[in-house]
């Protein structure tokens, strides 16, 4: 096992975890939703890195039959993904519209703070 | 017949855009209703046929497995699937009035929509036989329960939901991640196949992980200790409902959906024997059960108080699992059913209370036991399903895990399982004590009894623990099927 | 590879960014970049989509809200090092779990083997779509996509339900539909 | 009407009452009678039995299954048919009591009162009528709920405290002791069902034998055997029909009812005797008997020292049980009855006294016996068979306790029963003594004023039931007779 056939892999988790930290990190509703977007993308990249073959093409037949093709399940499976990730995406903004109306702030520190004097 | 454990799914889930359509909200509530009371129906029909003839396969659009998605029926699904269905269809029954005061008019069939979502969301989850479908439900079910959370009244509802939002997709996220790196490995998306799969690949770190991550990922959807940040608001500040709906049902899904990983999937070799999964839940659950009451008894807004207690509960279901036994399962199963009932039920009183108040503040509920007995009296007898008094549907779930507890010599977990109701006892009982024996403050005198329309399915429910506290055959019998199912022992 | 590592960069920038304006955009510039790799790992599906939905749509969801909520974000006062230790420890436990991995691109992973027949090879046979992955979406897994399908319904339901009506609300008339309100 | 039906019948109509004094709320007339009725009904139906377990049959009934091979049953035995008729009998004459009492110090929340009373007297049958374990610990937590409300009655912070102390050593002794030991009788003998000779022999060694009866001891907190006791001078706190019926009889007996039932038909008195594991429990019976009573004697308040000599008489029973032999068994059932009677004679005495002169410290009613002076008397007779002293029912009961602390070779025992004896005296006596031969404070003739006729004639009936059971124990000792092997 060379570590280099890997290195895809790691690239992946590390921008996982770039997008997982912004989450959990900040406390801007807007940017945690952008880490959110990151983690998931990043997650999309890392079922796609399973599906390649070495040497595959994609899996559209042509007029040539190719001997390799990269397997088309992964693709099929975040094709669903994208679409849920872009649906949770809506309605997490549509909730940071209305908590926006309801409070005047999207800072989470200052929504914490409110909410405790409640 | 045979299209049953689809038509399940797709009956409410093709409901749910006639809904959209249909808006007059008296007409759509009543077919809502028509719709979902045929789920039950459906569900029970599905587990006796599985409990006389076992398992059912069903190939949705005729495509094989692996291949194509399988809906897998067994004693352990069908039974959630129609617990699930049969809360999710009386608390509906439940909603008119209820929501009448909370959600304002003009959104009472989008209401109902995603009502109808939620349920198909978590029963898809339940029936499926595939990793990615699960997946899919899941956030079906998820994104409508965000949406039903903020409907509540105060602002607070909107912050709950969105807390649960992120946290409930960073879950999800993680078990997209789980589900990936198993099929990585097997390169197969099917339950029943993948352990077959799993076999030749014990050891495996990736699958170490893959596990770890369903692991955390549902354990922050079922708001597993010290995961469960985003419970207590969300049950406090959404719609009563809503609460009661989602309190009774969507983390017993998660239950279902962690013992199905755990032992259809990986196994019990793997989990305990290999991972020492038990090392885990256990002092996990045990130090959840306990903080989390200690918590609740400190609430003065009694649905939080209630929520609280959800994070215990979901600590003994989580025990039973710990246990790895026939018994300890039994009482896992049979908890997630009895707790539903307990805390749906629970929650549906509080509506009530709400709905005559305006409030679920303990100040507010002085002498309520009085004014609105029946309502107290349902809640007085839900809350002693919580403590586990007898009679109740709460006992039998306590009996199975003592019992599982003891056969394993484990003492200590016995003793502390048994002191930790006491802390039931406590917050349950400083309720009470407000409610019948202090007088009612000077503006909530005249407050009258709740509405028939929100008693009755209360009471129903609230009948229910009793009914199944004393008899048990179709609720811990039928656990016990599933239970002998899951650690292979049978069928 | 220089497409990973713009990738890595655009992540890290992302999160070290404070105007949010700035990082939506750059959100968007990411999703592009991901959409390339994607297109680079045979999924041209994927990347069209990732492009289009990513990309796109999500980029103007995020400047619509931007304009009404505004565009400035606070430092945070208190310490990062919870969340990255959190972190750290995910992503150490994933990169153990990738040990065990097949290498990338490796024509024996138990992917690439089981099912066999393949699903390219099954496509071929008894659908005759000639993308496979079309083919694949539509039939064998076609229920996930009904499945996709009720997750954009249900998303479009919650919006509606936490939008409609807000302006009302903002103006104080929004009472429950029985006309008694509550003390 | 088959046996079984009746069984359930008896059941059956203490819960209907239940309810229909909840409808009934806005009567008090029609509710107090439905009381009575359904008291007057259901004692008959326990009596009815009578022959048939005289004749050695065991009447039974089956419900629901609740675990496998356990369900809620119930079967009619000696013991229980004694606890059953006692429990029924004295629920008519407090019934009256109360209707007096409630309505001459004008309660609140009557009807709450009458119903939880009925689901208390229900809940007492269903532990005497109980068939196995299981059904036994339903019931015995039914009636412990069931009366939390009424000791909690009067709602002000002290009663509120007072149902919180009574509730909280009740549930926690029961849950956290008697529910395990229970479940763990469940898993080594894969029964729960009451059966003559006991479930357990064979089944484990004596040092799990030995914890498990502690656990059975300890957690029927109900028994009030110390240091489990604090509940029921804290249940004082409630009416006085409550402390008289309940905390006197039904709730109390129904703990000491257990331990019996455990040592005779889930340990059987045979292995209790070949394995002397129960012979700590004699001592920490008897600890119990000789401190409580000294305890007794320092109490002012008239139903502090009742509830302290109750502490020290229920242990008798325990004593009796924990002797193992079959007088012991034999006097320890029997002081269910003798007891009882005995007890709630002083227990309406002490309430006909508040009612009628607002008194509840002893050393407030000097000369009380010549204002009150067949309630003074009533007082005097229930004392001295609570005391044990012929031609009152309590001897009896003492005879075969002391019978059968000689046939176990503990004669330190016998001496703990006379020394107790001595005890009671010292702290029952001083009230008829100084409530006749004192003059009444203040007043030099005093007007003779008796509580109303609703609380006097119940404590004159079990007064005279006192004297009645001395001549009549003969039928209870025949019908106990099969418990002790004779």
């Amino acid at each position: 096992m060379s570590p280099l056939g890997l290195y895809n892999y790691w690239v992946v988790i590390f921008l996982m975890m770039t997008g997982f930290y912004v989450v959990i990190a900040r406390g801007n509703l807007i940017k945690k939703i952008i880490g959110l977007n990151i983690f998931q993308t990043s997650v999309f990249l890392l079922y796609l890195t399973m599906g390649k073959v070495r040497g595959g093409t994609v899996p559209i037949f042509a007029e040539i039959r190719a001997d390799i093709y990269t397997h088309p399940l992964p693709s099929v499976l975040i094709l669903t993904a994208i679409v849920v990730g872009i649906a949770t995406t809506a309605v997490a903004l549509a909730l940071i519209v209305r908590i926006r109306e309801a409070y005047g702030t999207i800072e989470e520190d200052d929504l914490d703070a409110i909410n405790r004097e409640e | 017949m045979e299209h049953l454990p689809v038509l399940l799914i797709v009956v409410p889930l093709m409901a749910a855009p006639l809904c959209v359509l249909i808006r007059q909200p008296t007409l759509v509530m009543g077919f809502a209703l028509v719709v979902i009371w045929s789920c039950p129906l459906m569900a029970a029909t599905l587990l006796q046929r599985v409990l006389a003839d076992g398992t059912i396969s069903y190939a949705i659009g005729g495509w094989p497995a692996p291949y194509g998605i399988e809906y897998r029926v067994d004693a352990l699904n069908a039974f959630v699937l129609l617990f699930v269905s049969s809360l999710g269809a009386a608390v509906l029954s439940y909603a008119p009035r209820s929501i009448a005061r909370e959600i304002p008019q003009s959104k009472h069939h989008l209401f109902v929509t995603s009502y109808l979502l939620c349920l198909t969301g978590l029963m898809g989850m339940t029936i499926t036989g595939d990793l990615f479908n699960v997946f899919v439900f899941l956030e079906i079910s998820s994104l409508s329960s965000y949406a039903l959370i903020s409907l509540g009244r105060h602002r607070r509802a909107l912050t709950a939901a969105f807390q649960y939002l992120i946290l409930g997709t960073v879950g999800a996220t993680f078990i997209l991640i789980g589900i990936g790196l198993l099929y990585q490995m097997t390169g197969t998306l099917n339950m029943a196949d993948m352990a077959e799969r799993l076999r030749d690949v014990t050891g495996v770190r990736t699958v170490l992980v893959a596990f770890a991550f369903l692991s955390v990922g549902l354990a922050l959807k079922m708001a597993l200790f010290p995961l469960h940040l985003w419970l207590p608001d969300a049950y406090a500040f959404a719609p009563s409902a809503v609460t009661a709906f989602i309190a009774a049902t969507s983390t017993k899904v998660s239950v279902y959906v962690l013992l199905r990983f755990v032992f259809s999937v990986f196994g019990v070799g793997f989990a305990f024997d290999t991972l020492g999964l038990d090392r885990i839940l256990l002092p996990l659950a045990l130090v959840g059960i306990f903080v989390a009451s200690t918590v609740a008894i400190f609430q003065q807004n009694i649905k939080r108080m209630l929520a609280y207690s959800s994070v215990a509960q979901v600590g003994y279901m989580v025990l039973g699992i710990s246990f790895a036994s026939v018994n300890g399962l039994t009482a896992s199963i049979v908890h997630m059913f009895n707790h539903a009932l307990m805390k749906g039920g629970l929650f549906m009183a509080m509506g009530c209370i709400a709905f005559r108040l305006g409030s679920v503040d303990l100040d507010r509920m002085r002498g309520i036991g009085r004014t609105m007995p029946v309502t107290m009296a349902l809640w007085v007898v839900g809350g002693l399903g919580l403590i586990g008094i007898p009679v109740t549907a709460g006992f039998i779930s306590k009996w199975y895990l003592i019992m599982a507890a003891l056969e394993q010599d484990r003492w200590v977990v016995a003793a502390l399982v048994l002191v930790s109701s006491l802390l039931a006892l406590v917050y349950i009982l400083r309720v009470v004590e407000v409610a019948y024996f202090q007088e009612p403050a000077e503006g909530d005198a005249h407050v009258t009894e709740a509405p028939m329309s929100l008693l009755v399915p209360t009471g129903l429910v609230i009948g229910a623990t009793l009914f199944f506290g004393l008899q048990t055959s179709w609720s811990a019998g039928v656990a016990r099927v599933a239970a002998e199912s899951l650690l292979g022992l049978s069928r | 590879m220089l497409l990973l590592t713009l990738l890595a960069a655009t992540a890290v920038t992302i999160a070290r960014m404070r105007s949010l304006l700035a990082a939506v955009m750059l959100t968007g510039i990411y999703s592009f970049l991901g959409a390339g790799w994607m297109l680079l790992l045979d999924a041209p599906d994927v990347a069209f989509t990732e492009a289009a939905v990513g990309a796109g749509v999500s980029t103007v969801l995020m400047l619509a809200t931007l304009a009404l909520t505004g565009s400035d974000m606070k430092p945070r006062g208190h310490s990062p090092w919870l969340p990255l230790a959190a972190v750290l420890v995910t992503g150490a436990a994933l990169v153990y779990g990738t040990m065990d991995m097949p290498a990338f691109g490796d024509p024996n992973a138990p992917i690439q083997l089981y099912p066999s027949p393949s699903y390219v090879d099954k496509t071929e046979a008894e659908i005759g779509v000639p993308n496979v992955i079309t083919a694949v979406l539509g039939s064998y897994r076609g229920y996930d996509t009904l499945g996709e399908t009720t997750v954009i319904f249900t998303a479009g339901i919650a919006v509606l339900l936490l939008l409609r009506g807000r302006h009302r609300r903002v103006r104080g008339d929004d009472t429950p539909s029985d006309g008694e309100t509550p003390r | 009407m088959s046996p079984s039906t009746v069984l359930l019948l008896t059941l059956a109509l203490p819960l209907v009452a239940a309810v229909l004094t909840g409808l009934f709320d806005r009567r008090p007339n029609v509710r107090e009678a439905t009381t009575l009725v359904a008291g007057v009904l259901t004692f008959l139906v326990v009596a009815s039995l009578v022959p048939d377990v005289l004749s050695g049959l065991r009447p039974e009934a089956t419900l629901f299954e609740v675990v496998p091979g356990v369900s809620i049953a119930f079967t009619l035995e000696p013991l229980g048919m004694l606890f059953a008729l006692v429990a029924s009998g004295l629920w008519i004459v407090t019934t009256n009591y109360s209707i007096g009492y409630m309505r001459s110090h004008d309660e609140g929340h009557q009807t709450r009162f009458y119903t939880c009373f009925a689901v208390a007297i229900f809940a007492a049958l269903g532990v005497a009528l109980a068939g196995n374990l299981l059904t036994l610990f339903v019931f015995y937590e039914v009636l412990t709920i069931s009366t939390y409300p009424l000791v909690a009655h009067h709602g002000d912070e002290k009663a509120r405290r007072g149902a919180r102390v009574y509730l909280g050593v009740l549930l926690t002794t029961s849950v956290a002791l008697l529910l395990p030991a229970v479940i763990w009788t469940y898993t080594l003998a894969g029964t729960l069902d009451f059966t003559e000779g006991g479930i357990l022999a064979g089944k484990a060694d004596n040092l799990t034998l030995g914890i498990l009866l502690a656990l059975f001891a300890f957690g029927t907190g109900k028994a009030a055997l110390m240091p489990f006791h604090r509940w029921l001078p804290a249940a004082m706190v409630a009416p006085t029909p409550v402390s008289a019926l309940l905390h006197a009889v039904a709730v109390v007996k129904a703990g000491v009812f257990t331990v019996m039932k455990v040592a005779v038909y889930i340990f059987g008195i045979d292995l209790l005797a070949s394995t002397h594991i129960s012979v700590w429990l004699m001592y920490a019976a008897a600890l119990t008997v000789m401190l409580s009573s000294l305890i007794a004697m320092t109490k002012d308040n008239l139903k502090a020292r009742l509830a302290y000599s109750t502490i020290s008489q229920l242990s008798y029973v325990v004593l009796g049980a924990a002797l193992a032999t079959g007088s012991g068994v034999i006097g320890g059932s029997m002081h269910i009855a003798m007891h009882a009677v005995g007890k709630i004679t002083l227990f309406f005495c002490a309430g006909a006294i508040y009612v009628t002169a607002h008194k509840t410290e002893i050393s407030d009613m000097r000369g009380i016996g010549r204002v009150m002076p067949i309630t003074t008397f009533a007082f005097l007779i229930g004392a001295l068979s609570v005391i044990g002293v012929p031609p009152f029912g309590g001897s009896w009961s003492k005879w075969y306790l002391a019978l059968g602390a000689i046939d176990a070779h503990q004669s330190i025992l016998v001496g703990v029963l006379m020394v107790s004896s001595l005890l009671n005296i010292a702290y029952l006596l001083p009230l008829p003594i100084r409530g006749f031969f004192s003059a009444p404070e203040g007043v030099a003739n005093p007007k003779v004023k008796e509580a109303p006729l609703f609380c006097l004639v119940p404590l004159c009936v079990t007064a005279t039931g006192c004297v009645l059971l001395f001549f009549y124990a003969d039928g209870i000792y025949r019908l106990l007779a099969p418990l002790g092997g004779q």
